[in-house]
């Protein structure tokens, strides 16, 4: 029971593998995440036992259950309360968050918030289904006005959360979206996600193939992957399709048709260390089918100080001065003596 | 009541009530002549009474702050019904006050203040001091207390307006002199408190209370003086101490001898905010507090804290009890010790929130869906608070639960002398974690307590997963029917199983007889007085106080049997009643009081004679 | 139990199960069943099943979607303690139910299914009909249902893989075979769902339908067949519905009697989503329905709803409930309508989600901080759900307060056929707001009920403001002493005043007698049965069922006292039994099972014989 | 009672003060925005029994009871819930929410988030004092790192939340800040506030005399309110002080000093009605001392649909096919008759 993995490299994904049956239903883009999460944890350096998975309710929060590590499924949208419980306590334990749309942006918006602008090093995976998928597909904060659903008959009336312009509301110091379809994107994207710290905010695209099956298809489908997705890659500028790439008019990006010999730069380039918000807000908002949907790291901040180590520094500058003397509090300054 | 006679009489016990405006600093004086007393050796206990706004207008009944404390030579339970004596330092101080000074009452008023406005703002149509039968009514002390003041004042060098606001220690001056408190634990506190970044204001201060107090000495009409015996109480070193400072200490006390850290989240609501308040200021003793979002991310972090290991606690009130519920269901079910406070007002809804109430003892029990049986436990007073909180940490860690303390406003904010302890003496707490060399089976069971072991991230080979869906034993998701069946009754039976380390109930008076009263929480003093004196008048009557809620004491039942009828004084609509009634089928007859206000010795008094007559 | 014998035995009733695959779409057989035995005429009760995930991979026990349902000619109260005829699709099926099934049941199996890979699975070491002992135990049926389904459709266009999912309705039509069910009600279904969009799978499961009655009637091994008469009840249009339905329409014809409009909101949770569904697709009844961000929300906008004037209506279960419980606080001290349905499982926390329990009465009673009463009442079976919807309307209305509704996943998912009501003859709910054109004073009582009037926004002149905080009777903010005391109690009282409309309660068997047994929600069917049962055997027992958990009926503590034992079966851990011991200090015994599975008959008679032994 | 006010300008000021004693601390910045709203809600041609104030809980929250409307004092955090019914229940009246920024963005942060992306047609006033007035001096979400309060005494760690970005995260269309300091400010604001349909947000910076004194006054302090303060006028550049004014620098906002005679032409103009939030996103973070404080309209976008006109409008659309019919639905489609 006592094997320590401490050594980088000794670890393989099966170490992460639990006996339990994983119940989600066959072709459920949760088990792409699982692997993907199950691949991307023994490169990170980090001893088994130092993982601690924390989810809320829904389909995609019964993840720590399939993952061998400590783990711990909470009540609906609460998950950012407890990791930060769990991550206040022992900051020198790998926290990942898992979640979905309606668990963490329904119910469980303002935790989300409150844990992002805290900054704690917990690494957030938002599986983003665009549906309620447990309680047997019901619209979600996320899900398209106008949609039908069980609850929505005639269509869904409120205007939908954006995840990414959440996060960037919120302040979040790195934010990132990637895709149940992409193994490779996913094992990049959470290895930035651990190699940042403070809170990392990724939105995954998932595929409820029950409820509300081929959602992302117009972006991530293999035929119109290259068309209509766009890649983020530091430093490089905003390009997609054979030939196009985006730049920006005012405020407003808009798409250019690169001819044969065109040079890009007139082109955006991806910058996602600014710490203004405009660039990645321009990033956010744009979508399929007025522009190709971004995929990568929208913004990563560094310098913020996380919450625990602030937390522990401040009790870390008071023991300096000399611990406290249970004694000296019990009896205060203005005690007296009966004979 | 002491009745007025001539100067240095002896008395047992007195009553006093300081109040004026909010900004009168009527708390700071009610606190000094505290100290006073205690200094004195006096026993003591204190009523402070703040009004809802943060600063209501000036001069408005809304704007009124109280301080009343009673202090004696034989053990003081509560801050006493009514006062002996009333300082009033406006006209909204007198007429919020004056209805519960009896006939023959001390009566200070500070005349300088009663003029039109303010017995306008007060609601007053005319001045009641040039009432004839209203100054008959009690023994009235007039002093332009203002202009005393500023008089006393004519040398210092602060402003007018400043030296003004001297006035409450000139009137606390007075009030020495009266009941015979020495000056000098206040002038020490002036030391301390300006000594050195404003010296001035520490002379000004220190005139004032002197001059105040020499007025008592050289007053024309030569006033009765009290004088009071030193209480006879255990030798020790005392301090005065609030129940939420002795809620903050235990805290810190059980961590340290269960050797947990201890990490706190919280959201400041009243009047619970002071145990936020009070940890964070312990940074050196490692603690960690969280100021969460609302009173559900508390509970979240708590929980997330206990995992990971940590000794972890929050406190609130009424209104963020009712949003801890879902999670402390999920606590219950994961079974991971947390210890949840709470503070309790006047409710429901936002309802009274400076008032005091003991109205969420059934919330306690019964708020979370599906059966979930919880340890809850009460303080009765201010110290108490400390014994308390040990033993929440006792049983949050020694049964692997979430533990759920009750204090109340009064409690809270009430202070009393406390023979402090000696740390080295506190029982240690013994919880271990999983040991990573053995197999971990998250519930296997402690045989005799039923607690399951922790096994803490961090450690090697522990590695496994909690949540809200039922479990097998060995830590599965599992539905069961008698997989639910049995673990549903484990969860009992665990909770259960805290009577067996309960010592056996105290009982004050015959261990048999006409009437029982049984208490909890803060009416202790009230009820322990009103049993004790109706004792001594040779009526049957005994009362017990308890602790725990739940479980109840083992031996309760037998004890309940013994007497004729049994009566359950509460500040609520009768919620302990009906838990004995159903657990005992005892007539348990509910004596109830719902105002924001506690039991006065006297209301108890005339409703256990109703009883036995 | 039916003993098997030769063809058309006349029998009085019978319970059937369909296990198989949640892919299988047994519960979809299950209802045209249940549907056939209605239109046969008989009376019904049904219990789905369904399994905690989504689509658990295809063949495991996980996987395992049930529904029984129990029919016959005399009135049905439940679906039956145990099946007489098993339909297992797979193993898996198999392996999770036979254990229910008697010695001698019928069992009939589709062969196809009993392959390797299946078998282990199901977690088979060998296959259980190669097993001799197996074969003999029950009335084996094996029949080859995919191969049988195919050859059957092998006219059909349909691809193969889609021919094989016909089988179910193959299943189905074997079993209407056995039981003397009409197919004519199914093939009505095939023609309404499919008949114009898909002709060609309308065809197919005609076929296959028709082909499995065919085969029962020309079998080699002429098996038994069974005949039941009609049910006897009052004429009239029947319908079968479900509990949710029920609730539903309850709320519609609740909203219409009142003429308020109806403002539903909620959030997702299970069992309760069907409530918001069912409202949300009735648009043209003008109803709104808002899927709010959480629970908390689903209760502020029916809140706000309420305060402008329509009468609104939450729906969830018990962690929506935990999340609520401030809010409901809040509704109470504003004493505004507004209906909270809780629509039971299993708990505590996320505990068994898709298993029914009764478990969350004493959190309907005592969740909210303060003294916080509030109407609680229960429904006992699907129809009942909506006569006591229409009673929470009448509740919430005419004491302008909040009122819990409770029923449980085992009477929100059951069905029953129902006697239609007819519309028009449903009592008006008179609840009037207040009239402009009179002073409007908010907390104002009406001397009968205590209900305040309320005065809606858009009112010239009756302009006011409410809120948490206590509230003197022009509701001006009072933090008064005597003024909360009496506000407190006539809150309490204004809820007692209820049973002064609670109909007399309803006794079966004697009105005296050795036993009573108290039951209430959804053990209504296997408690009557069984005490039916007993009375028929001579034991003198009587049963009562609640419907009003707070107030209770006035006359029940003259009924209890008029049996020598009182026995209270619950699914929980003994909650009523709580309260009704408190209450009238009897000696209610709790029956409990916490198995997240309704009684069985039987085990009620084993244990009302063993109170009576 | 029963006199109706629907005559545009029949109403004073008068009208909407209740008898109630007003009980914040004296010179609270509450009064003057307590007399703003009093002051705009005559000139709005709004008959005065269709106003409704809804709050929740703190100093702030008590502001229904002044206000001779309809009223609804809540409970923390959750006044937008309640607001949302009383609009989807009858959408003809004008709801008014006052929030503090711990009520707004501390517990009721998920709330309000989910009111902007809704978009009801609700003007909501945040008192932002960057502190917990009515529990006595805590620090709150919109507290500066560092902060030294009752609940922090060696200073606050969590990073403050920005409400005008936090609204941008939630795809607010109407956003606003203004000041207690400023009554003409305030009253212009709100009106254009009740002119937008739609969610209107205003953070209006409140100065707590008791627990954060002073908190604003190197913006709104008159002697230097000019130089630090930046006020957004539409189709104007964005000028302040004597002579100064904001360009961009790539994404980056920087000050430009304008020499005698310099033009205009390199400053950002003010346009609130773009509905990229890029721009919006950079005003939102500007904050003295790097740059002056922008009070004004950051954002109004026209043209979302209200949830609450959806919401009739879908049952309308269902009715006009005809009105449900009770005995029909009780009966339903597979009856069968007993006789
Ligand atoms: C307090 C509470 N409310 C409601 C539910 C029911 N519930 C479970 S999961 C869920 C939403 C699931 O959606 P999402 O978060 O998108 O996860 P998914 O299942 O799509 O992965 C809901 C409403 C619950 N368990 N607890
Ligand atoms: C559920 C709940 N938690 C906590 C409180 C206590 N409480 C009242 S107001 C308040 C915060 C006040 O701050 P803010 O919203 O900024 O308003 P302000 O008083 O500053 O105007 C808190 C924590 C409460 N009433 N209810
Ligand atoms: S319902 Fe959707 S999200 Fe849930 S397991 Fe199935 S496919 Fe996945
Ligand atoms: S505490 Fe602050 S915010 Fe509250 S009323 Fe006083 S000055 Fe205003
Ligand atoms: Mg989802
Ligand atoms: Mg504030």
């Amino acid at each position: 029971m006592s094997t320590t993995n401490t050594e980088e490299g000794s670890l393989t994904k099966k170490d992460f593998v639990t006996e339990n049956d994983v119940r989600w239903c066959p072709g459920c883009g949760d088990y792409a995440i699982l692997n993907a999460v199950q691949r991307t944890l023994p490169e990170l350096g980090v001893p088994k036992e130092k993982f601690v998975v924390v989810s809320g309710i829904g389909c995609s929060s019964r993840f720590p259950y399939y993952m061998n590590t400590y783990g711990f499924h909470t009540i609906h949208g609460r998950a950012p309360t407890v990791a930060t419980g769990v991550k206040s306590a022992n900051p020198d334990l790998s926290v990942w968050m898992v979640t979905g749309d309606g668990d963490g942006l329904s119910i469980g918006g303002n935790h989300l918030m409150h844990l992002l602008r805290r900054n704690l090093d917990i690494n957030v995976l938002l599986f983003n289904n665009r549906i309620y998928g447990l309680t047997k597909g019901q619209y979600s904060p996320t899900s398209e006005v106008g949609k039908k659903t069980k609850s929505t008959p005639v269509g869904s009336l409120d205007y939908p959360i954006n995840p990414l312009l959440f996060a960037l509301g919120s302040e979040a110091t790195f934010i990132a979206r990637t895709s149940d379809t992409d193994q490779k994107h996913m094992v990049e994207t959470f290895k930035a996600a651990q190699a940042h710290k403070g809170t990392s905010f990724i939105e995954i695209f998932q595929n409820c193939v029950i409820f509300n099956n081929n959602a992302f298809d117009t972006v991530t489908g293999r035929a119109v992957r290259s068309e209509q997705a766009l890649m983020l890659e530091e430093g490089k500028p905003l390009r997609f399709g054979e030939n196009k790439g985006i730049r920006l008019n005012g405020f407003d990006p808009e798409i250019v048709e690169l001819k044969d010999g065109d040079d890009e730069s007139d082109l955006l380039v991806h910058h996602s260390k600014t710490n203004n918000p405009a660039y990645a807000s321009i990033l956010a908002q744009m979508a399929y089918p007025a522009f190709p949907t971004p995929f990568g790291i929208l913004r990563q901040i560094e310098g913020r100080e996380t919450y625990e180590d602030a937390l522990h520094s401040q009790i870390k500058a008071s023991q300096s001065k000399g611990e406290g003397n249970l004694q000296e509090l019990l009896t205060g300054k203005n005690s007296w003596v009966v004979e | 009541m002491t009745q007025a006679t001539d100067s240095f009489e002896e008395i047992e016990s007195a009553v006093v009530r300081f109040a004026g405006d909010s900004g009168d600093g009527m708390q700071t004086i009610g606190e000094r002549f505290t100290d006073s007393s205690a200094f004195a050796g006096n026993d003591i206990a204190t009523l402070p009474d703040f009004p809802a706004e943060i600063r209501a207008p000036a001069g408005t009944i809304a704007g009124v702050s109280g301080y009343q404390l009673q202090f004696g030579s034989h053990s003081i339970l509560t801050p006493g019904d009514e006062p002996d004596a009333l300082v009033a330092m406006n006209p909204a101080a007198l007429k919020s006050n004056i209805s519960d000074l009896p006939e023959g009452g001390m009566l200070v008023v500070n005349v300088d203040s009663f003029k039109k406005m303010n017995l306008k703002k007060a609601g007053y149509e005319s001045n009641p001091l040039e009432d004839e039968e209203f100054r008959k009514k009690y023994q009235l002390i007039e002093l332009d207390l203002t202009t005393l003041t500023k008089e006393a004042l004519s040398e210092s060098p602060l402003k007018p307006s400043d030296k003004a606001r001297c006035k409450n220690f000139f009137a606390l001056g007075f009030m020495c002199y009266v009941y015979g408190r020495p000056l000098d634990p206040t002038l020490k506190f002036f030391d301390q408190k300006w000594g050195k970044r404003l010296p001035e204001v520490a002379d000004a201060n220190s005139t004032a209370l002197k001059a105040g107090h020499n007025l008592g000495d050289t007053m024309e009409t030569a006033r009765n003086r009290y004088q009071l015996a030193k209480a006879v109480v255990n030798p020790g070193v005392y301090r005065k101490i609030s129940g939420n400072e002795a809620l903050v200490y235990g805290l810190v006390a059980g961590a340290q001898s269960a050797n947990r850290e201890l990490l706190y989240s919280g959201y400041p609501i009243t009047p619970a905010s002071p145990v936020l308040e009070g940890l964070s200021a312990l940074k050196k003793f490692g603690i960690k507090t969280v100021q969460a979002e609302d009173e559900i991310a508390a509970m979240g972090v708590a929980i997330g804290a206990s995992f990971a290991g940590d000794l972890s606690v929050v406190a609130t009130s009424g209104p963020g009890m009712c949003l801890k519920s879902e999670f402390i269901g999920l606590a219950s079910i994961t079974e991971l010790p947390v210890i949840i406070c709470n503070v309790q007002r006047g409710g429901p809804s936002t309802g009274l929130p400076t008032k005091t109430e003991q109205s969420d003892l059934l919330q306690s029990l019964f708020s979370r869906h599906g059966d979930c049986p919880l340890p809850v436990i009460a303080a009765h007073s201010p110290s108490d608070c400390f014994e308390c909180s040990i033993e929440a940490c006792r049983i949050a860690l020694t049964y692997c639960t979430p533990v759920i303390y009750l204090s109340d406003l009064y409690v809270a904010n009430g202070a009393e002398p406390w023979l402090v302890p000696n740390a080295a003496d506190l029982p240690a707490i013994e919880a271990k974690f999983a040991d990573p060399d053995e197999e971990y089976i998250s519930y296997k069971r402690n045989p005799d307590t039923l607690a399951r072991t922790q096994a803490i991230p961090g450690q090697p080979g522990l590695e496994h997963r909690i949540g809200g869906l039922e479990k097998s034993e060995d830590g599965g998701v599992n539905y069961d029917p008698e997989n639910h069946e049995q673990m549903t009754h484990l969860r009992a039976e665990k909770v259960e199983r805290i009577a067996d380390t309960i010592p056996p109930t105290q009982l004050h008076g015959e261990a048999e007889g006409d009437l029982l009263v049984i208490g909890w929480g803060g009416t202790y003093g009230a009820i322990t007085s009103a049993a004790q004196a109706m004792q001594a008048e040779g009526f049957s009557i005994s009362s017990l106080h308890l602790r725990h809620l739940n479980p109840l004491p083992k031996d309760l039942g037998e004890i309940i049997k013994r007497f004729k009828k049994v009566i359950v004084p509460e500040l609520n609509l009768g919620q302990l009643s009906l838990v004995l009634r159903a657990k005992y089928l005892v007539d348990a007859i509910p004596l109830t009081k719902v105002q924001g206000k506690p039991f006065k010795v006297s209301e108890l008094r005339d409703s256990f004679h109703k009883e036995l007559s």
